[in-house]
């Protein structure tokens, strides 16, 4: 546990903070405001005495209740991992900032985020499905998802679309029936 | 999401086509059909742009084409696919697309109890599965407060290491390959396929081994691994070099990958890029060192960093390191101690609702697992932190200007396992 | 086909009952079979009998028109084969560079695998993708083909042994060859696919670069030669070892050689068919016996730069020095011995050899051999000695024979070094390809050119 | 790279030649079995003793420690009580599915249940209320409804599972472990002795005739409530032969009255 941290950042965050530095192990947690991520990521990036220059993780979490977005950071000055929550984002609305303005690579995990939970990250400029199919209703890792309901509910289900496009010469075209021959070349 | 008219073949330059609206229908499925019939010969999707980047991305300039690399090209790695804009053989820009192998493994993970978490992410870096157990179970060791004896922990490091010389002989065969040579991706499997039967021999499997535990690992070195080991061990450091020598004077590809790909420092930390990727661009960062975990401080060995950042020095990292591991394995064998190899844990396991966060340097980066407890006995939420997910969003920076010729070889030179990165 | 099967069966009715029954299936065979070997045998002598004496007339009054047809069939026919041979060479060597064993369970040292390859390219099944142009797509792969084996007819394999001695043969070889760029052009335009058609371009751009150096360095043998017949310049080359342009020309053989691993696509100029990077080129939508052609004649096209190589800067088929133990046959006139007397020698060699051999195996080989193995062995023993001291005899006393040898050997030399760089090498890019011929290989070609015409301006006349 | 050109791809050239003589790496499997380590468990089987008995003891620990799952079960437990199944339907509906769905809230189908005997669940619910649910206080747990049932029925097994979120398979295992724990309705156990006296006095055909009569076979458990056939380990000091007991206490039976006597039995209505 690195205890100059700790009396590092409740100087500099004080007015950001929403409960005391807690310490474990070699982790160092606070929560935060949603709306004070960029500031506070700007803060610990910029700051020479706390110099948290690689974004190792961020993590969307759904805890029944609210949801979180988790940042967790490595700094050269520090001998703790950081792990910033920014707690209490609403589950019907998530709404987060997104810290691509600092760290580029943050675009992605975002993106993730936004595919498994369903977390819009104002600012992120490509924020669309990454794994999921982008025709994908739901947000698996949320846990209200489950899978039978949700996944039937994919236009996909149970189609093999591609065969079904192109169906055998001679057939012609029947918008309703969703049977369209091969385009003549 | 109205659907698009079928779009005129070959290759629409100028605007997007314009969306056609069609009689709707109730049937999502007939929706879809259309849409996919629309660009059959195209990569373009037959949806409207979601976000402006895919809108500017899919329109078209003059003289430009676009080509859909993967998901089943002989040199994507895995299930990779990449919708290249060509002017020529020129890249202008690429959109990777991925999720063709996605799994659902974090949801898995949250399903399952704690012991059942390390097999199941096994299978997600594939090349080095070793590594993802051990992020997993250092976060769930931190969760639990479980003391790990010493014995397993040079265990650990010892195969460990062992697999991250199998892993970079394998990515040195790989970039060769994607360059056009055939050979060394040989003698890299030969290499492997050594190292892989000795971890049989400990472990059991030779590929998803399951081998670390929380508290320790799955059995103690036994005398077929050892007697395998130092068979190797004799031979290890002359044979690397000289397979690594059919690669390093050889001015064909020295050529082809000095100056590709070149990713500079500050690019790479605004990136999050980690692992060798980062080191050639000159950050001493290694999850080893820059926050040690298991015997590692004991240990004596460097961490070579490049400051060139192109595909050549993440290459030559990659060399240095097996040098260094070799190093390691050396260290280890000559101060395992004696003792148990996994401590005292109860059949069930219900830590104390709480957070944890485990990383650990696999052969591509930091690997890291995020988890959170309930109380039950299963990971209330299961995060995994993959290092190639994040070097591959690094593509995007690095392919534009470059020949297509030069593409897999840049993307093979940032080593990407798509196992890890669709998850 | 249909109306001798439908006699075969009727005979087969005729036949009375539990005849068929009670026979070994050969004899069945050759029972159902002979009147149609009869049969045959009665029509064809009664074509030869009738149709022979105007036919050989016809023959003889166009003589150089059927040495012509007969080269041309031989050379067409021979690529089979050769491919074979290339394609098992190339499989096996750099499967042994890559430490493994490669191909071995087809055919002794798996030496059928090849040909198991080819039966299987038969076999697949052959279509045209949707959008392409078929007329086009199909022509491809015989352009290709017919392109790269007719530059065979210059090559000279032996004395006398050439197709068509042209008078102006290096010509007609660079031309004929030149024509393959149009198949795969062909190929990648037609298969309405951006990897054929970015293969295709990139065949047309790199071939028709290296042809400029590959050319010109040619042109330096061709002033030394005074001709630009290939036979003529083998002759220019007899003599002993130090008469072979390569001591005249290195630079020119250096040139040449990575022109033509580029002309040829070979590694580390593969960039039509770069399969890291365009999938197969021009090939990728090409499948069954297309596709088949396309691979033939890229292992063909090895096997004639090699041949080319070896005919112009070492020597072709003379031997790398004077053979100091060639004699004259003459004396000998194998039909003095009339029939009786080659029967009888046949015999005695064949009989008396094998039962020499067998007990040979018999007394050293220990009781595990049975009698029978042992014949089979020492008649195996026997004939490889007797078609061994014939190819002996052949070779000292035949300028053919050992010409072909010295031509094979020099070839295949030239064909186990494109194979060891292929098994070495990674792929140059595109760029770096064409720079390399602009650059480097065109104005070392021109110098070597400019020293040539100048030696032999200042030293002969 | 060195200083003079081609340098580096004539030292790979010649890396490749060397190569060309060296021994190879390739294994020719048929003809040379591959080196497999002792402890590599790359192959699921099933061991045989020496006598050619199966050694699997249908115990369910390889299906309950099969992170996918892919492990069917069915068959005898050693002590041939019932056919017991253990594959992905129940696994599903047991521990993936429920647990998600507990977590979120919803109601649990269960249709895993249905092809066992249904039981009141309420008794079971009480013992477990007492207990606060604790899976660490099985034991006590399974005695308590045993005492209730006076056996462990298996629809109360996976009521415990389903509600303290023990699994069954460790459940089962330790009701298999513990001796007087059991999973069937008491019933009456028929013995018959095979010494030498026995048979001579023709214990022989008294057995088979039993067997007959009895509709079971020899060693074969019973059905739950029926009648089970059994060999006496030994011939009980100073009885008579040939000796039957039912339910421990000998029987007056002689191989021409076996018939009558099983038929009596069947009629009493002990089964």
């Amino acid at each position: 546990m690195d205890r100059i941290l700790k009396t590092r950042l409740e100087a500099r965050l004080a007015e950001h903070l929403r409960g005391p530095v807690y310490q474990r192990h070699d982790e160092t947690e606070i929560r935060i405001e949603p709306g004070s991520v960029p500031e506070v990521l700007r803060i610990l990036h910029d700051a020479v005495d706390l110099r948290f220059e690689i974004l190792a993780d961020l993590a969307g979490v759904d805890t029944g209740e609210v949801m979180q977005v988790v940042y967790h950071l490595w700094s050269p000055m520090a001998s703790d991992w950081l792990r910033i929550i920014a707690d209490g984002l609403s589950r019907d609305d998530p709404r987060a900032p997104s810290a691509t303005f600092l760290w580029t690579g943050a675009e992605w995990l975002e993106r993730e985020a936004y595919d498994m939970f369903g977390i819009v990250f104002e600012g992120n400029r490509d924020l669309r499905r990454i794994f999921m199919p982008p025709d994908y209703t739901s947000f698996p890792l949320r846990k209200d998802f489950l899978l039978p309901d949700d996944s039937a509910r994919s236009p996909g289900a149970g189609v093999r679309h591609v065969e079904r496009g192109y169906g055998p010469a001679g057939l012609a075209d029947d918008p309703a029936a969703g049977i369209r021959r091969a385009p003549a070349s | 999401m109205p659907p698009r008219q079928n779009a005129s073949r070959p290759t629409t330059t100028g605007t997007r086509v314009q969306a056609q609206p069609q009689p709707s229908t109730d049937d999502p499925r007939i929706m879809l059909d259309r849409q996919i019939g629309a660009d059959l010969f195209e990569p373009i999707p037959p949806y409207p742009p979601r976000t402006e980047r895919e809108g500017e991305f899919y329109t078209l300039g003059d003289g430009e084409m676009f080509l859909n690399v993967g998901p089943h090209h002989p040199a994507t790695h895995g299930v990779l696919r990449l919708v290249l804009k060509l002017s020529g053989e020129q890249v202008v820009d690429v959109d990777p697309v991925l999720g063709y192998l996605h799994r659902g493994v974090e949801k898995i993970c949250e399903n399952s109890d704690y012991y059942h978490v390390i097999d199941q992410v096994d299978p997600l870096e594939y090349i080095s599965s070793l590594f993802q157990e051990w992020a997993a179970v250092l976060s769930f060791e931190k969760l639990m407060d479980v003391e790990v004896p010493r014995r397993a922990e040079y265990i650990r490091v010892l195969s460990g290491e062992l697999l991250r010389i199998a892993s970079h002989t394998l990515y040195m065969g790989f970039l060769a390959l994607d360059l056009g040579g055939l050979t060394p991706i040989l003698y890299g499997f030969i290499e492997r396929d050594e190292i892989v039967e000795m971890l049989a021999a400990l472990t059991g499997a030779r590929m998803l081994f399951n081998y670390f535990r929380i508290g320790g690992v799955n059995g103690d070195l036994n005398h077929e691994f050892m007697s395998r080991l130092g068979d190797w061990m004799s031979r290890a450091a002359r044979q690397t070099e000289a397979s690594a020598g059919l690669l390093n004077e050889n001015e064909i590809f020295v050529r082809r990958t000095r100056g590709m790909g070149v990713l500079d420092r500050a690019t790479a930390l605004r990136f999050g890029v980690t692992g060798g990727n980062l080191r050639a661009t000159g950050v001493p960062f290694d999850v080893r060192r820059a926050h040690p975990y298991s015997v590692y401080p004991e240990l004596d060995f460097s961490i070579p960093t490049r400051t060139e950042g192109d595909s050549l020095a993440r290459y030559l990292i990659r060399v240095d390191e097996v040098r260094e591991s070799i190093k390691i394995i050396d260290q280890c064998l000559h101060n395992i101690p004696d003792g148990p190899v996994m401590a005292k844990l109860p059949r069930l396991l219900r830590p104390r609702p709480g957070r944890s966060w485990g990383a650990c340097e696999g052969p591509r980066g930091m690997m890291g697992v995020y988890s959170i407890s309930d109380g039950s006995d299963g990971p209330f939420r299961f995060r995994i932190h993959d290092p190639s997910f994040v070097n591959l969003e690094t593509v995007p920076a690095l392919l534009p200007g470059n020949l297509l010729a030069d593409t897999m070889a840049i993307v093979a030179s940032l080593d990407p396992v798509m196992g890890g990165i669709d998850k | 086909m249909r109306t001798s099967m439908t006699s075969v069966t009727a005979f087969v009715k005729s036949l009375p009952a539990g005849v068929l029954v009670r026979l070994s299936p050969a004899e069945r065979l050759a029972l159902i079979f002979s009147p149609l070997a009869i049969g045959g045998g009665v029509v064809t002598v009664l074509a030869i009998a009738l149709l022979g004496p105007p036919f050989t007339d016809f023959l003889g009054a166009n003589l150089p028109l059927v040495r012509f047809a007969v080269a041309a069939s031989a050379i067409l026919l021979m690529t089979v084969p050769t491919a074979f041979v290339l394609i098992y060479l190339e499989l096996k060597v750099i499967a042994r560079m890559n430490l493994r064993v490669g191909p071995n369970r087809i055919g002794p040292w798996g030496s059928a695998m090849s040909v198991v390859h080819g039966l299987k390219v038969l076999a697949k099944e052959d279509f045209a993708p949707t959008g392409a142009d078929v007329t086009i797509f199909t022509l491809a792969p015989v352009v290709t083909y017919l392109a790269s084996i007719m530059t065979l007819l210059v090559i000279p394999f032996a004395p006398g042994l050439i197709g068509q001695d042209l008078n102006i043969g290096l010509l007609y070889f660079f031309a004929v060859g030149g024509l393959t760029v149009v198949g795969l052009l062909m190929a990648g335009w037609s298969s309405f696919n951006k990897y054929s058609l970015l293969g295709g371009l990139r065949a047309a751009a790199q071939i028709i670069s290296y042809e400029i150096p590959l050319t010109l360095s040619v042109v330096g043998v061709i002033l030394l030669a005074g001709t630009m017949s290939t036979n003529r310049i083998v002759l220019a080359q007899s003599g002993s070892l130090l008469d072979w342009f390569v001591f005249r020309q290195p630079l020119a053989v250096l040139v040449f050689f990575i022109a033509a691993t580029a002309e040829a696509n070979r590694t580390p100029f593969d960039m039509t068919e770069a399969d890291s990077e365009i999938v197969a080129g021009f090939a990728t939508e090409y499948s069954g016996m297309r596709f088949g052609f396309f691979f033939f004649a890229e292992y063909v096209n090895v096997f004639i730069v090699s041949a080319l190589a070896a005919t112009l800067f070492f020597g072709g088929w003379t031997a790398p020095f004077n053979w100091p133990l060639a004699y004259d046959l003459n004396w000998f006139n194998p039909w003095s011995l009339g029939f009786f007397g080659w029967t009888a020698i046949v015999l005695a060699v064949l009989v008396i050899g094998t039962e020499f051999f067998a007990v040979i195996v018999r007394l050293f080989g220990g009781r595990e051999w049975s009698a029978w193995d042992a014949m089979g062995l020492g008649f195996l023993i026997d004939l490889v000695l007797v078609v061994g001291i014939l190819g002996l005899a052949g070779f000292i006393a035949f300028d053919w024979v050992h010409g072909i040898f010295w031509f094979m050997v020099k070839t295949y030399a030239f064909v186990f070094t494109f194979v060891w760089m292929r098994a070495t090498l990674p792929r140059v890019r595109v760029d770096q390809l064409m720079g390399f011929a602009w650059k480097w290989l065109l104005p070392a070609s021109l110098l070597n050119l400019f020293a040539t015409a100048t030696a032999v301006v200042l030293l002969n006349r | 790279m060195s200083f003079v050109p081609g340098l580096g791809i004539a030292k790979g050239m010649a890396l490749t030649l060397r190569r060309f003589f060296a021994p190879k790496a390739t294994i020719q499997y048929p003809e040379t079995a591959p080196d497999v380590a002792v402890r590599f468990r790359g192959r699921l089987q099933l061991l045989y003793d020496e006598l050619g008995n199966l050694k699997c003891e249908t115990c369910f620990q390889c299906a309950q420690a099969c992170p996918v799952e892919c492990i069917d079960m069915g068959g005898f437990d050693t002590r041939g009580r019932f056919h017991v199944h253990w594959g992905a339907p129940e696994m599903y509906a047991e521990r993936r599915e429920e647990s998600a769905l507990r977590r979120t809230g919803r109601p649990v189908p269960d249709p895993a249940y249905t092809h066992f005997d249904p039981i009141d669940t309420a008794a079971v619910d009480g013992i477990l209320e007492e207990y606060d649910f604790d899976p660490g206080q099985l034991p006590a747990i399974l005695e308590s409804i045993q005492r209730v049932h006076g056996y462990l029925p298996v629809a109360a097994l996976k009521r415990v599972g389903q509600v303290t979120g023990a699994p069954y398979a460790p459940t089962y295992g330790m009701a298999t472990y513990y001796r007087h724990l059991r999973f069937e309705k008491p019933g009456h156990t028929v013995a018959v002795c095979q010494c030498t006296s026995c048979l001579v006095a023709g214990s022989g055909r008294i057995a088979g005739t039993l067997a007959r009569e009895l509709g079971t076979e020899m060693g074969r458990g019973s059905a739950a409530g029926g009648v089970a056939l059994e060999q006496l380990p030994s011939h009980v000091p100073g009885a008579s032969s040939p000796l039957v007991t039912l339910d421990g206490k000998s029987q007056p039976v002689t191989a021409a009255g076996a018939a009558a006597w099983a038929r009596a039995l069947a009629g009493k209505g002990v089964a």
